[in-house]
């Protein structure tokens, strides 16, 4: 029987701010870096979803001057987090070149989590390298006894995050799926979600993705979490740079009232 | 022997020089317990309009070479919300710490609404107003239209007995000629500078990476910049000047003290490390230790020019 | 397929969008050898004056974050000595890239005189007018005083046919006022931006690190703010615009075309990396050729809009 | 007898640009470090006094942004070039701490040389760092059979560069001096300075020791070469940035018309 999980984090605890060390880094796909870094602070207290802005200091200048967001992907006992970092931009690519005994400066963990329903099958979607969150959660939730369907979506195969990785870190093999049909199923990752009795849809991807989940959601009558993008420049609610559009039109802070929002609370307005 | 950073000023001692900008602390709440507050000089809220804005749609922030693009909006609670719901938290929390309210508006009578609306209110110390607003009667901004800026500092003057800071736009050919028209109408202070214009624009997609299509650049690319306006506004009226821009380091705002800054303000710099403000005021202090100076009022000003200078 | 560069522009080809910034390529024959001019789409000299310069006491130059500060006084050979020393050189050197003489005055008769003095020489195509020179009769900036720049752009569009392009100064609060001047009073075109004002301290001995006091700041840092002021003037009139300002890849170089720069220049990369201009032009190239875009002049002002800007 | 050491630098060749590999890079004092940069090009063609830019290339942002002006200390057969670089600023900070592996843009060789007289005695004052050229200078100057000199004053002991690697670079041992007389000869080093008979005197060092060399030279009425320091834009004559005072009032470039002067070419006002 699944144990309910209670999210501590309407009242979030402070962030913590410290400069750490690179452990190691290793490449996993064409131009994705699994990276870990050694936070016991942080490890000790991030939850499914949350992420941590990550930078280099006051003393850089070059990209990325301001930190970027990177979900926690996992925590280890030992006090490491694995970060899942996609050479995406400039910025991104300089983190994706962190080698073992660089220091970044990390704070974290920041947002509000992914909420798992007692009783129910845990469905992740994931896109790309929105795989990172749920590396950390489906782990974590098979082994409190959630059933757990891990289907996760590239382009094509050479950007697919080594799956036997994923499989030691989640307790299964991931479903995956490319758009050509490179490696598993051929098609986009939502085409693979069932929804059949009690079930818990958590997603992480592309905005297009997501709109694609929010608008089966609405009319298929599922609840679905769903972790957004947007910049950011402080991740703790300061700048009001990180908005996305709140169902009742207004702006919602992806930083602290998300990343994870209900599809419900959130205007999908057409690409 | 450690160094006095304290300085009477507006009224009141500042127990330190540093103080949060606007726009990058929030109401200070987002910031407790991540940094401590209230050892340092104070801060400035997120501007607060009479009525509650909403913003400008995303990307709102994005970088730019050595520093940052920003178009929140001015997206801000209002007023009434403002005084009731974070003006609390900050009179009960910060003991030590100065408050400024930034204030904006769109015409005279909105500033005034908001001064005169929360006046009677405690836990803040006085206001600095962001002149960077465009003036919805003459359609540029209060703070490159010398009629319009005397109009709405002489105003705000006869609404209240707080400090008046007037915060200054930086694209204007004088920035002395607006100091001193600040002065002249009864401001307490000034401070120098809000972002300068600037956009960026995503190649592949062909549009501005910015919603609101251009925005204010702010972070360690400006700092020259600052401190050139922050010296010629000091040097411009009697004015107490509060310097920013770009600051990242006690030497960087020492820069802006030998310019004649009493008080700076670190913004961007917050974002890439929260405790950016600390570490400028600790930079500050063991630069004044290192050199021997036994009072950081000693600086304020100190600016030594050539003879053959000719700015 | 090798993406078309060239574009028709001033009466003449260029073979391509990067020329060498005044004051950054001295009068061109320095870079000989060292970097391909010929093959780029041009340079402007150094400022030229009627009488020679002497120029600033050092330091006349100073790293900044993300850029530089510079303050060289104009210091130049003057109006008879670059014609008959300088000139040359570029006359028999450069057979593709196409030569801007820039030029600077106290007054207008100054300006004329340059422009006059120089216009039966052969081996450039036009001028490039520095209009952020302090007015003698005046005390402003010619550039940024709108009936100074009207009398002298009025008064050299009548002393030459070559092109004159005017190179505009960004500390003003609406650059479309000075763009339009321009256009109304004949130039040909416009070159935006030249440095910001700013200032450098040494802490240690109190005094601006520039022998000048202040200077020009140049470079990454100002990329956002050239790119925007480009976007400004290139539509608030008609003429042609060159973009400047903190240029150093292919990319930056994009911004400003999208922004309805026609052609670019490469500053302060140059002293980062000699080949910067080179390297430009590859970038922009290479973009092109990745998009399968066919000729730059596509990409000319190709800024899309969001339907909710409200800049 | 020393041969007639012809200047060429006159009609200097165009510099080379190139991005270089640092092969070695070795504490030598307190704040010093020994660098050993691959650059076949530049070994090849540096003549004495003469220097280099060296930075980082476009996409630095961090200081040094701008290149900065070093001496070519040292140049190999193999084709490396070495420099002595004294941690001052931020931006020689970071140069000093480049470690072998890294990759450095270079511009050089600039500037105009040092010229020796045939049948003259050589003797170098360098001032602290000011020692770079003549590590250079002074061995090639012995083996072409010159007599030198190399006077050497820092302010303290830890400052000295090893002088075990002088004399093996220079062929001799050189004459220290230190302000507090903690190593060598206590005092200044232009204290040293004797002049009898025919002789070049040459200097690099900080302005207040060449103005003081000067006013000697005038007074005593021998030429004196000096190496000038002033901040540099291009390193190449395009920025007009560096300039120092002629003897007529007039600015000379000190990238392309020096480093090295003439001290009667130069105004040496009081500091
Ligand atoms: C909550 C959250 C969690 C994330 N987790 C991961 C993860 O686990 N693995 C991963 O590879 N990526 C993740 N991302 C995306 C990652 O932050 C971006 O790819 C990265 O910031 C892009 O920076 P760049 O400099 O490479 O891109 P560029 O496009 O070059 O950046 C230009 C500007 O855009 C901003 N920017 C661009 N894209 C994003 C974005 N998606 N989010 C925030 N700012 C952006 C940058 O801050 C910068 O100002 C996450 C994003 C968020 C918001
Ligand atoms: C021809 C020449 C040869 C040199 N050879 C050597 C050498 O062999 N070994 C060595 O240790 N040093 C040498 N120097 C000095 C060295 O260039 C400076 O110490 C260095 O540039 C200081 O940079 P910084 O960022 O550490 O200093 P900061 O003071 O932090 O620099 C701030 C600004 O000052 C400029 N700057 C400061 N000092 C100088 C300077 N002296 N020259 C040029 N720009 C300066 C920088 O470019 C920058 O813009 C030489 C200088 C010149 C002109
Ligand atoms: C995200 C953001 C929001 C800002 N909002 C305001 C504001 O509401 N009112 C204001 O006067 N200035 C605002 N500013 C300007 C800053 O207070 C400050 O003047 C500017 O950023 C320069 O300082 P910095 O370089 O240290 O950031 C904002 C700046 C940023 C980056
Ligand atoms: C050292 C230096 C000297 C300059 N001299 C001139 C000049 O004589 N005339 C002029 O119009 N602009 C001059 N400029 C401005 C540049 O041409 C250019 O407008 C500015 O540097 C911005 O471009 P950048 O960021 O690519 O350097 C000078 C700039 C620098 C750095
Ligand atoms: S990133 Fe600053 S409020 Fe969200
Ligand atoms: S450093 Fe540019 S002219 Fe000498």
């Amino acid at each position: 029987m699944p144990v309910a999980i209670e999210p501590k984090a309407t009242e979030i605890l402070s962030p913590i701010r410290h400069r750490a060390e690179v452990i190691s880094s290793r490449r996993v796909a064409t131009d994705t870096w699994w990276l870990e870094i050694d936070s016991p602070e942080i490890a000790g207290r991030a939850e499914w979803g949350q992420f941590v802005m990550i930078g280099f200091g006051l003393e850089h200048l070059a990209p990325p001057f301001l930190p970027r967001p990177f979900s926690v992907a996992w925590r280890a006992e030992d006090g490491r987090i694995g970060l899942l970092v996609r050479a995406f931009g400039v910025g991104s690519r300089r983190l994706a070149e962190l080698r073992a005994g660089e220091h970044v400066l990390l704070l974290g963990p920041l947002g509000r989590p992914f909420r798992l329903e007692p009783g129910s099958r845990v469905v992740c979607v994931a896109g790309g390298v929105g795989l990172a969150p749920f590396l950390f959660l489906a782990g974590d939730a098979r082994r409190q006894g959630f059933d757990v369907d891990l289907l996760y979506g590239e382009l094509t195969a050479d950007k697919v995050f080594d799956t036997r990785l994923i499989e030691e870190l989640t307790g299964g093999p991931p479903i995956v799926w490319t758009e050509d049909g490179s490696l598993g199923r051929r098609g986009r990752v939502t085409e693979g979600l069932r929804v059949e009795g009690p079930v818990t849809v958590l997603a992480c991807g592309p905005t297009p993705m997501l709109r694609a989940l929010a608008g089966r959601a609405a009319r298929e009558g599922f609840d679905l979490q769903v972790s957004v993008e947007e910049h950011m420049g402080c991740g703790v609610g300061t700048c009001q740079g990180c908005v996305v559009q709140g169902a009742d039109g207004r702006w919602r802070k992806a930083c602290t009232e998300g990343p994870v929002f209900y599809a419900s609370e959130l205007t999908w307005s057409p690409s | 022997m450690v160094p006095e950073l304290r300085q009477s000023l507006f009224g009141v001692e500042f127990q330190a020089p540093v103080l949060l900008a606007s726009g990058t602390c929030g109401y200070g709440r987002e910031y407790a317990g991540l940094i401590p507050l209230d050892e340092l000089g104070g801060l400035v809220t997120k501007a607060v309009s009479v009525e509650p804005r909403s913003g400008n749609p995303p990307h709102r922030v994005a970088e730019t070479p050595g520093g940052m693009i920003n178009a929140i909006g001015l997206e801000n609670v209002g007023l009434d919300a403002f005084a009731s719901e974070k003006l609390p938290w900050l009179r009960e929390n910060l003991a030590r710490a100065h408050v400024f309210v930034n204030v904006v508006g769109r015409t005279v009578e909105e500033y005034a609404a908001v001064v005169s609306g929360l006046d009677g209110e405690e836990g803040f110390l006085g206001y600095e107003i962001n002149v960077s607003c465009p003036n919805v009667k003459g359609g540029t901004m209060f703070g490159t239209d010398e009629a319009a800026l005397a109009e709405l500092v002489g105003r705000l003057r006869s609404e209240t007995e707080r400090p008046v800071i007037v915060k200054l736009t930086p694209n204007v050919p004088d920035i002395g000629i607006y100091a001193r028209i600040c002065e002249e109408n009864g401001a307490d202070g000034l401070s120098t500078i809000n972002t300068f214009p600037g956009m960026l624009i995503d190649i592949h997609l062909r549009k501005p990476v910015i919603g609101n299509v251009s925005g204010g650049i702010s972070g360690p690319a400006i700092l020259p910049m600052g401190v050139y306006l922050t010296w010629r506004a000091a040097t411009a009226c009697s004015l107490p000047v509060i310097g920013i821009g770009g600051i990242r380091s006690g030497e960087d705002a020492l820069q802006y003290i030998l310019a004649g800054a009493h008080l700076v303000q670190v913004g961007t710099a917050s974002f890439v490390d929260p405790a950016a403000a600390a570490t400028v005021q600790e930079g500050i202090s063991s630069y004044l230790a290192g050199a021997g100076i036994g009072s950081l009022s000693e600086l304020v000003g100190g600016l030594r020019l050539p003879e053959h200078g000719q700015h």
